[in-house]
């Protein structure tokens, strides 16, 4: 099970968060790529249906990030 | 309570008859034992068609949404702070409406009287003061309304409507030491899995019907998210994901606006226990926002506010 | 036709043993009420329900089922083209239908079997179901099967029927498929004279005591678009909720919805059960919806049973008397009294 | 339509190919598909009559009620022209040349050939409901038929010049001497418009000018059929000889799931084209 | 939503909600480590996924 990886849909605002994930890719910064990343125009636009449909898809995580 | 019944048609007469309302909303007596039907009364000769007894378990505020005219309406706890969010969400406007109040000691549970008659078919129920005198073909009980109360009921804080015009009779003592929450917190002590097998359980027999989205008067949206299309948010077979899904997000969208009238539950056909999912919103919003809906005109509920000391410890 | 008598423990037993034969299918108790389940899932068989919660519908017309299945996997060949779902149409027996329930598989039958389409889903499954039906002894108050063309021990649409006699049941087989059923029943004895008697009598005397209490006599001549712009729907309408409780438990309800699902590349096309009462039912692409308000569904479903299932096929009424309707609907509607209004509905008055 | 019960399944797509692909708008929410079958022998199983309508059927997404806008004397293709409206039309219009579906049918009853037979025809038409209207005046324009009818008087009538269905064919039919044309927009600022401009009903009104020994056959969006019919019965047009073809929700389009029900009626399979005067007796619920 | 998801069964370490800003890119980093550590704790989702349904 150890290598097993997760799938971890991610919200993340356009402003705040994806800039910071932008940011840390400009800057070479390392995090693990498991997040399948979905830019939204801001975090408040992340209605619970977004995460019961990621759920429902089959993701192992979710993470809403403003 | 039977008494309430000859005030309230006394008072839905003076009002029709005097013009402060068009239109009166309250119950008459249904065809089957256990069973009212709501009912709308336009002409004040009519209304001895109204009745209350303690089979009026429906929440009234659902025949509110999207009327225009002035409106007399029954009212019992949970029912006025039902009405009172319909007012805070902008469903209808206080001046249309007329709130006659209904102190209310609890409405019975027709499944669970039905279950103490070992499931015989029941003939008649009449209310006389305090019991309910059950009669089948070959059998005759006499049941302690407290006995017999819908599990809302039973623990409910708030028997007297917050919001009225007028009351058909004083208030009652609210209930002290209630503890509503214990089936709350014994599913909380369980593990994810078992949580998962208690829910997946406890909806096994949903037939999608809906029943519980149009009794409830939290549910007034023009499109549920179950009917939308694109995209299609829910499939629409009875596929068990699919019903978890309608009645998980059913369930937060009462999210700080659920009263525990019990509508939900009352209308189920088969008997499912959705109430399980809201009242933990219930407990939450109450530990967490100090908060329990539709007892003020005053406040906005916590989900549609923003204030700089709300709980957020669930943010990293 | 054959008939057998069994004690009611050998009725028991004897169900039991069917298994290489039949799946059977019979009610069960399941919480506070019946419904019907494979004989597998009993801890206790008791024939002491008035009726079960969901009508034997369900067992012919699934609340939903798979209709085809595809691919839309662009390596297969076959992508896009849709195919028959297998189904199990082995042999099932359904014991215990009440004659309510089985009647209405008749009312049925004129949508889904008809001299242009056969619905090839439900003509299967009727054809591999053997009803084993069940007499009522005590009919419900809400029960008016007499009133719409049936009766308490009414035989139609059933292969074999149940009398419960105390502490016996007589079988009597009535069509060859029940006489099939009953040469694979083990035990049981012929019944004499004296028992088929006594279960006549019984019938006669509980359908006799029956009262006949719904009008519909005059439905079939008044015109219809008088009833239809009747006045009383509004009122009647009012406590609907528009859930789908009625339909659903409904046994002539048919209404269906077909929808198609899709997981990663392959992908099923199914039907599912729908109702007249929601507002998604009728509504068009283009927004139209021709019945928007709430009293036009109600109409809708009133009208259907009680009218234009009337005008459309000339004898008797799409509903089967069995009163869930009744019992179940959350607010009380009841088509007792609307098929009385209707009836006795004067155009013009 | 179908002879007796077959034990076919009546649910099951005859599997397509879709062949070509025109948008007919200027706004591109229309196009017309032309589809192939795979099988050539169901082809042939489908054999349909101007004013009938098939489901098409795309795999995941659905099925939907279109009019047939082909007409049977054109072989070795179905054509139906398709707006966008919902999920299946968006996605069939997002579909391409090559791209395999289904179609089921010929679904429904038909425009009443028989009875118009040594009659003048008067086809009144509007927008993308012209399609069924395009597949009858095919049929009756074939030399096989046109001796059959008299006069053909076709109104058709479009937003806009831009909105106009089957333009080639339009101006081949304003060509011939043996159809009428009058094709008319509600409005335009093209100066070269060379046809009419106003409504259905009023171009009606104008251009028909009698009614005798001719049936109307109807189809358009729900305004026009309600100012067109009186213009018809004005015209002296009986109830039994207006023709409308109608539209409701369907999903099975053979009278078994329920949703198109009228009064004793199932739109989708004792219609969609009924007669004026049958109408009038069922409830105006479409 | 987080509350009641755990409530029906769903474990805590699969939603996650964070503020960052977004000149914070180290803080980005640091919680994307702490998702991802909590996700993988939890292992895979076993249950609310919607497969073909399961229906006759």
């Amino acid at each position: 099970m150890n290598d097993w990886q997760p799938k971890i849909t991610t919200f993340l605002c356009h402003w705040c968060s994806y800039g910071a994930a932008d940011l840390a890719g400009v800057s070479r910064l390392q995090y693990p790529p498991n997040f399948r990343i979905i830019r939204v125009p801001c975090s408040g636009r992340v209605s619970p249906k977004f995460i019961l449909a990621a759920l429902r898809h089959g993701s192992d995580g979710v993470w809403v990030s403003g | 309570m039977i008494q309430y019944t000859d005030k309230i048609r006394e008072i839905a007469g003076r009002l029709l008859k005097d013009g402060t309302v068009e239109v009166f909303i309250g119950y008459r007596k249904g065809t089957v034992p256990m069973m009212n039907e709501p009912v709308l009364i336009r002409d004040p000769d009519q209304v001895d068609t109204l009745h209350w007894d303690v089979n009026c378990g429906l929440n009234l505020c659902n025949y509110l949404t999207r009327r225009t005219e002035k409106i007399g309406i029954l009212a019992t706890g949970c029912n006025s702070r039902n009405i009172v969010t319909h007012i805070i969400e902008n469903q209808i406007k206080r001046e249309q409406l007329y709130i006659v109040g209904i102190p209310c000691t609890g409405m019975v549970d027709h499944r669970a009287v039905k279950r103490a008659v070992g499931g015989k078919e029941i003939l008649s129920a009449e209310q006389q003061g305090e019991k309910l005198i059950v009669k089948g073909a070959d059998f005759e009980k006499t049941f302690e309304i407290k006995e017999i109360l819908q599990s809302n009921c039973a623990v409910c804080r708030h028997r007297n409507p917050v919001e009225v015009d007028e009351m058909v009779a004083d208030p009652v003592p609210e209930q002290e030491g209630v503890e509503p929450y214990k089936d709350v917190e014994s599913v909380e002590g369980m593990e994810p899995r078992k949580k998962w097998e208690f829910f997946t359980r406890l909806i096994s027999r949903c037939l999608r019907c809906y029943a519980c989205r149009n009794a409830c008067p939290l549910c007034y949206c023009p499109t549920c998210f179950v009917d939308e299309s694109r995209p299609q948010w829910v499939g629409k077979s009875n596929d068990p994901t699919d019903t978890m899904t309608f009645h998980f997000l059913r369930a937060y969208h009462c999210a700080g606006r659920c009263t525990d009238c019990g509508a939900c539950e009352r209308v189920c056909p088969v008997g499912i226990s959705m109430r399980q999912f809201t009242k933990k919103l219930n407990k939450d919003a109450e530990e967490l926002f100090s908060w329990e809906a539709g007892l003020t005109l005053e406040q906005r509920p916590p989900l549609d506010v923003y204030r700089p000391d709300d709980y957020n410890d669930f943010i990293k | 036709m054959a008939n057998k008598v069994f004690s009611k423990d050998a009725w028991l037993e004897a169900l039991g043993g069917l298994k290489e034969h039949y799946r059977v299918f019979l009610p069960l108790k399941d919480g506070d009420f019946f419904t019907y389940k494979p004989i597998e899932e009993a801890k206790k068989i008791h024939f002491d329900y008035d009726n079960t919660r969901l009508s034997p519908k369900g067992l012919i017309f699934p609340q939903s089922e798979r209709m085809f299945e595809f691919s839309l996997d662009t390596q297969d060949p076959e992508a896009n083209i849709l195919k028959e779902a297998p189904k199990d149409d082995s042999p099932r027996a359904i014991v215990g239908v009440r004659p309510c329930d089985a009647h209405a598989v008749g009312l049925v039958r004129r949508n889904f079997d008809n001299p242009e389409y056969r619905d090839p889903w439900w003509v299967k499954h009727v054809e591999a179901a053997t009803y084993v039906g069940l007499g009522c002894n005590a009919p419900c108050a809400t029960c008016f099967c007499k009133s719409v063309g049936g009766g308490p021990f009414n035989e139609e649409g059933l292969d074999a029927m149940m009398v419960d006699l105390g502490d016996r049941f007589l079988v009597r087989a009535l069509t060859e498929k029940g006489e099939e059923f009953l040469s694979r029943v083990q035990g049981g004895e012929a019944a004499d004279e004296e028992v088929l008697k006594e279960a006549r009598e019984l019938a006669q005397k509980v359908t006799d005591e029956m009262p006949d209490t719904v009008p519909t006599g005059r439905l079939k001549d008044l015109p219809v678009m008088a009833l239809f712009e009747a006045p009383f729907w509004e009122e009647v309408a009012f406590a609907c909720l528009n859930c789908g409780t009625c339909t659903y438990l409904c046994p002539t309800c048919w209404c269906f919805d077909i929808q198609d699902e899709v997981y990663k590349t392959e992908g099923i096309r199914l039907r599912n059960w729908d109702s007249c009462m929601f507002p998604l039912f009728t509504l068009h692409g283009s927004g139209h919806n021709p019945r928007d308000q709430k009293f036009q569904r109600v109409r809708q479903r009133f009208m259907h049973k009680l009218k234009y299932y009337v005008d459309k096929y000339g004898d008797g009424v799409q509903c089967s008397g069995c009163g869930r309707c009744v019992q179940f609907c959350p607010v009380n509607i009841d088509i007792r009294r609307v098929c009385g209004l209707m009836d006795a509905y004067e155009p013009g008055a | 339509m179908t002879g007796g019960a077959s034990l076919e399944n009546p649910y099951l797509p005859y599997p397509v190919r879709i062949d070509d692909i025109v948008v007919e708008t200027e706004d591109k929410n229309l196009k017309t598909f032309k589809f192939v079958f795979l099988n050539p022998e169901d082809e042939e199983k489908f054999a349909y009559t101007p004013g009938q309508f098939a489901e098409l059927s795309v795999p995941g997404k659905g099925e939907i009620p279109i009019g047939i806008a082909s007409s049977p004397t054109e072989k070795g293709h179905v054509t139906f022209t398709v707006n966008k409206v919902g999920l299946v039309t968006t996605h069939l219009h997002n579909m391409k040349e090559g791209d395999v579906m289904g179609i089921r049918g010929p679904l429904g009853n038909w425009y009443p050939w028989e009875e118009m037979e040594g009659k003048n025809i008067v086809i009144v038409g509007g927008g993308f409901a012209f399609t069924t209207l395009r597949s009858s005046i095919v049929y009756a324009l074939h030399p096989d038929n046109r001796p059959k009818f008299k006069d053909i008087i076709v109104v058709y009538g479009a937003r806009s010049p831009g909105m106009l269905l089957y333009k080639d064919e339009l101006a081949e039919w304003e060509k011939r001497d043996d159809i009428h044309m009058h094709i008319t927009v509600d409005a335009t600022d093209d100066p070269d418009w060379k046809y009419n401009t106003g409504f259905v009903p009023a171009v009606t009104e104008q251009k028909v000018t009698s009614s005798e020994n001719a049936i109307a056959i109807v189809c358009g969006p729900p305004v026009m059929i309600r100012f067109t019919q009186p213009v018809l019965e004005k015209l002296g047009f009986p109830p039994e000889r207006i023709i409308l073809s109608l539209e409701n929700r369907m999903k099975c389009g053979i009278g078994m799931c329920g949703r198109c029900n009228l009064g004793d009626q199932y739109v989708c399979k004792d219609g969609p084209v009924f007669s004026l005067a049958k109408l009038k007796n069922l409830p105006p619920e479409y | 939503m987080k509350n009641l998801l755990e409530h029906i069964g769903i474990e805590p370490g699969r939603l996650h909600f964070s503020w960052i800003s977004s000149a914070e890119a180290t803080k980005f980093v640091d919680v994307a480590n702490q998702v991802y550590e909590a996700v993988k704790e939890v292992g895979p989702a076993q249950v609310f996924i919607k497969r073909l349904a399961e229906v006759a």
